[in-house]
């Protein structure tokens, strides 16, 4: 059930477009998070352009999937994606980590000072799952048809309360719960088996009870027919392993923990923007120096 | 002021649980999320009658939380339930970012706090609570006094939309107000008018103070007794009206002495009208295993510490 | 390596006097946990009485082995077995829960207000793995032979913390370490496959990078040899997940959940000492009722 | 009075990195468990100095306090290092049971405390942490006004057999105590002489009153100025001095206000002195994203906040 070529395609310059609006966002707000935000862009475009039942004029829709970050620190590209699919202006990726701005460094809800989409805060790591599961079974109770998704970082593995949320998943048989992990191999101090090794992670997984399945998280067409996978699967709950790149599109990034807090400066930020190149849908924000250059003598 | 005398002992947590069942009732989106201390709590009678929307976490205090935050996403209204110690310590990270920041109004509802859960010891004793929870933004933190302000209190938790602590107790205790005693939250309650000095107690020191109060009045000192029953949004007025009227405080709960209910009546008083306070509190100690009375008693907390505490204030009283 | 058999019935009967112990001081402290620790004497006997390096006189011995309770309701046992390991005074055990006294409900050291023989304070649950991890960090830093052992209830294994400290002991192959699970599937509010299901638990620790060994924690001499045997491993932190039965020994509270907090009354505890038999111990306190009763005509 | 100028802007936090390097190679018994925020914290130094020496825990604060208490069991000389919210709120039961109630001496050391953290936004602004660190028996707590007086303190903490914690911050602020400034936890010290009014700070707040000291001596108006690094054992003479010999205190303090210095400050005044207080202090809301600096003013917590609470608490003055 891999989407066609075409819709590939499509969702791949809207990554390619995240991906850009990641770096300016970074380069004005000068604080932020590169690494993983860029590695997860192709998740994000495939979720919310093709994945989630939502509706952004309708944040709030009662029949709509419901999506959390549980990793709170990757919301740059959370807030690229719900500029692009609007549910916030686009024009408001300038205010990332701004006083009195709504885009919170780490995300808030709308009804709190931040954005609509985002259900609840986030960002001191490990508590998302468990917040999924809990809305999930609250859906279940009302026999809703509503899925949850919950994305965590690999290195947010670490929390004891993933696997406590791991456990009451799978204890009360919620499968209308998709998680997904941003398998990149990296965290903040250094690559994750360096910081605490994870493996055997997929046994981690299944032996928590879970259906467990992995796949390319930076292949759109294989990312969302693994989510299609996933949905068919009943009586557990189900995690995607999708293997990401940190960094993924911005060669000097890519796969280097060291991207994992740090905004680009302007240099960095332009030579990441030579190797995205630009889209149909055009950049949020053009810099003085991305202008033409002026030809000489056509000054009039 | 007949009305407080002791018409029989019933504990707190009973009030929590059969009300719990009643809003059960009422309202089919009460669920409630428990971790293995079922009985203790008294969540039991709920899981008995709804066993499909009591929800067990085992022991898992942080999950217990964010569980009951997910609920509330969906629509639900719930009610998270544990000891003292571990539904406010133990989770304190989970409470604040995805209850209190996220202003979600999950109502934790904690058994077994203070010096009097006894025999468990120290591990077990919640005595920092109110300060845990009072220090967090859009936090409301209440106490009953009695098995039937737990039971107002529990039922006004449903139309209070905020995310709420509720503090009651494991033993059998005296029940003093009765059905027409109001309970609002934020608004104290003043039990016995008295002129010489004000208590401002909370939970089962409201009932210390009752004693306290009818020793002192044999040597003709007017006391005047405030149940503070929610310790935040505290009852500015209250307060600062006692210390005019009265001139004196004695604070009383059962709960470190630092950043508790004395703590909160003192910091309103410094900045509005300076008063001599004294405090009936632990003393920056951790507990110890025995009964419940006794502690009170070795810990300084009990009626005999109030009426020490009344004379000492009384006498630094200008 | 199973011990001989006198060792073995010298323990059993060691293990029976410590059974009959518990039912003496809890019926005196009239609060407590009777389930877990009576389901532990064949542990704690083997532990203290064949195992551990310890010396009762200088429990703070430099070359002593470490034991940490993590499951800190369980101590009625500790002190049980601590008072006839020579300890305390076997006297003392009629002070347990009560107020000035060192026998607290919940295990606290000695340089506090508790007992030699426990390192630190447990009662909370989930936090002694952590602690015993860190200690053998330490031990090994120092290149220290010391073995470090801890005991963790089942139920307890819901708390995030445990596999939190579980993958830090692998990561960082702590092989000085040794963890007990008291396997006797039950837990406070019912049998821990109603309140959490935990299996397939060998899988979870083997997953989280442990050594796994299983075994009947109510034979003493399997019991015995199992910790011999998890002595040579290598490489890897090892657990043994010992099978118990709540309230073992006592019939009518074996293998029953609602004997996991609760004492004995007056007439529960005669039941259970006349199926625990007598020992060559003797017990720390006779009650009246166990008088010898007068034969009639006798009394002068 | 010269000293007090700011000689260069360094941050507290390499203040710590840079001690425990030294102390690391004083003393091989010095470890450091770390988790997974090593750069920020600037354990990384030590991490690279003493490799063996530096243990990992991951992402899981709860696994880093006991770690370092059982390393504390094993003879060590731990110290545990994560962002304030993360070292107090995530692991509260942890540093109460295994730290506190334990009496094992574990130190405790948080960067990016306060507000002034900023971009991060309010998950990662610590303001709740004095609160909860000083209602444990048993614990310090201490935060430093400086790069030099976090080193001090730090070294102080190799002979200070307690529980400790310590709050520190991220970004790079004046340096303006010396080599000779005294920094004995629980001894106040007071930075600047004054008779008509006594502003108590802790940690950035110190610099924001020394600023504003200099704007109010312009007034003729008297301002004696205490650093109160230790909020816990608090200083209990140095109030008690300030209120009698001055007659109106003015806390300041990068914390929410109930259960901070000013609450620890009003509690110790209630019993002793009653006295007009302003509470320079976050107003009981969460932060946000932004600058340091720039939210330091909108939540009222910089030099112009504490010279309007100056000039409060002189009119409340009798
Ligand atoms: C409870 C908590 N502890 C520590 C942090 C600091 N922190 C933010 S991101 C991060 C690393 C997480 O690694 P991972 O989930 O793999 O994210 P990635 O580096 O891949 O973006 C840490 C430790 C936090 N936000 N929350
Ligand atoms: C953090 C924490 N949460 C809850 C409790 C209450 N509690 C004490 S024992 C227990 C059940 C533990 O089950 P298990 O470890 O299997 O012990 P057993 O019932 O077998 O003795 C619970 C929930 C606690 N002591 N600590
Ligand atoms: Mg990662
Ligand atoms: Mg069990």
């Amino acid at each position: 059930m891999k989407p066609d070529l075409d819709t590939i395609l499509e969702l791949s310059e809207m990554a390619r477009q995240i991906r850009r609006d990641l770096m300016k966002m970074l380069l004005i707000s000068k604080s932020g998070h590169s690494g993983g935000p860029l590695g997860l862009a192709d998740v994000f475009t495939s979720l919310y352009f093709h994945i989630l039942k939502i509706d952004p004029k309708r944040p709030a829709m009662p029949e709509r999937d419901y999506f959390f970050l549980s990793a709170g620190h990757l919301c740059p590209v959370w807030y690229a994606t719900l500029a692009r699919r609007g549910y916030i202006p686009i024009d408001e990726l300038k205010t990332l980590r701004k006083i009195n701005g709504r885009l919170q460094g780490h995300p808030a809800p709308a009804y709190t000072h931040g954005v609509p989409g985002v259900e609840i805060a986030s960002g001191a790591l490990g508590q998302g799952l468990s917040i999924a599961v809990g809305c999930a079974i609250g859906l279940r109770l009302d026999k809703k048809p509503n899925r949850v998704f919950c994305l965590m970082g690999d290195g947010e593995l670490d929390e004891g309360q993933i696997w406590e949320a791991a456990m009451t998943a799978a204890h009360h048989r919620v499968d209308n719960l998709i998680g997904i992990v941003d398998r990149n191999y990296c965290q903040i101090d250094n690559r994750t088996d360096k910081v605490m090794e994870l493996e055997p992670l997929p046994e981690k997984w299944a032996s928590f009870g879970w259906h467990v399945l992995e796949c390319d998280g930076n292949d759109i067409g294989q990312f969302i027919s693994t989510v299609e996978q996933a949905k068919a699967l009943r009586a557990k709950p189900t995690v995607i392993i999708a293997k990401t790149f940190m960094g993924k599109g911005v060669s000097f990034m890519e796969d280097n923990y060291k991207w994992h807090g740090n905004p680009p400066n302007e240099e960095q930020a332009k030579q990441a923007l030579s190797e995205l190149a630009p889209t149909k849908y055009g950049d949020f924000v053009e810099f003085e120096w991305e202008k033409a250059p002026v030809e000489a003598g056509v000054r009039s | 002021m007949t009305k407080l005398h002791s018409r029989e002992l019933k504990a707190t947590r009973l009030g929590f649980g059969e009300m719990l069942v009643e809003l059960g009732k009422e309202n089919p989106d009460v669920v409630v999320v428990g971790g293995d201390v079922t009985g203790s709590v008294r969540t039991d009678l709920f899981a008995k009658e709804f066993p499909d929307r009591f929800i067990s976490v085992g022991v898992a205090e942080q999950d217990m939380m964010c569980t009951a935050a997910g609920l509330a996403v969906a629509g639900k209204i719930p009610f998270a339930s544990t000891y003292g110690e571990f539904a406010t310590g133990r989770p304190f990270d989970q409470v604040r970012q995805s209850i209190a920041y996220s202003r979600v109004p999950v109502k934790i509802c904690a058994s077994h706090c203070g010096i009097t859960v006894g025999p468990d010891g120290a591990t077990h004793q919640s005595l920092e609570d109110i300060a845990t929870m009072t220090t967090l933004p859009h936090m409301t933190v209440a106490t009953p006094c009695d098995y039937l302000e737990t039971r107002k209190m529990i039922r006004a938790t449903l139309t209070w939309n905020h995310p709420i602590y509720i503090r009651f107790f494991r033993d059998n205790t005296p029940v003093f107000t009765d059905e027409s005693t109001p309970m609002i939250f934020g608004k104290a309650n003043t039990l016995i008018q008295g002129n010489d000095v004000t208590v401002i107690a909370c939970g089962l020191q409201v009932w210390e103070a009752i004693l306290a109060e009818e020793e002192l009045s044999k040597d003709g000192i007017s006391v005047r007794l405030v149940n503070m029953h929610t310790i935040k949004p505290i009852d500015r007025d209250a307060i600062v009206k006692a210390a005019k009227e009265t001139g004196a405080i004695v604070t009383a709960e059962d709960h470190q002495r630092h950043g508790g209910l004395g703590g909160a009546v003192a910091e309103v008083l410094a900045e509005t009208l300076p008063t001599p306070m004294e405090f009936v509190a632990v003393n920056d100690t951790f507990g110890e295993s025995g009964g419940g009375a006794e502690l009170m008693k070795k810990y300084g907390i009990a009626k005999d510490d109030i009426v020490r505490a009344v004379r000492k204030v009384l006498r630094r009283k200008k």
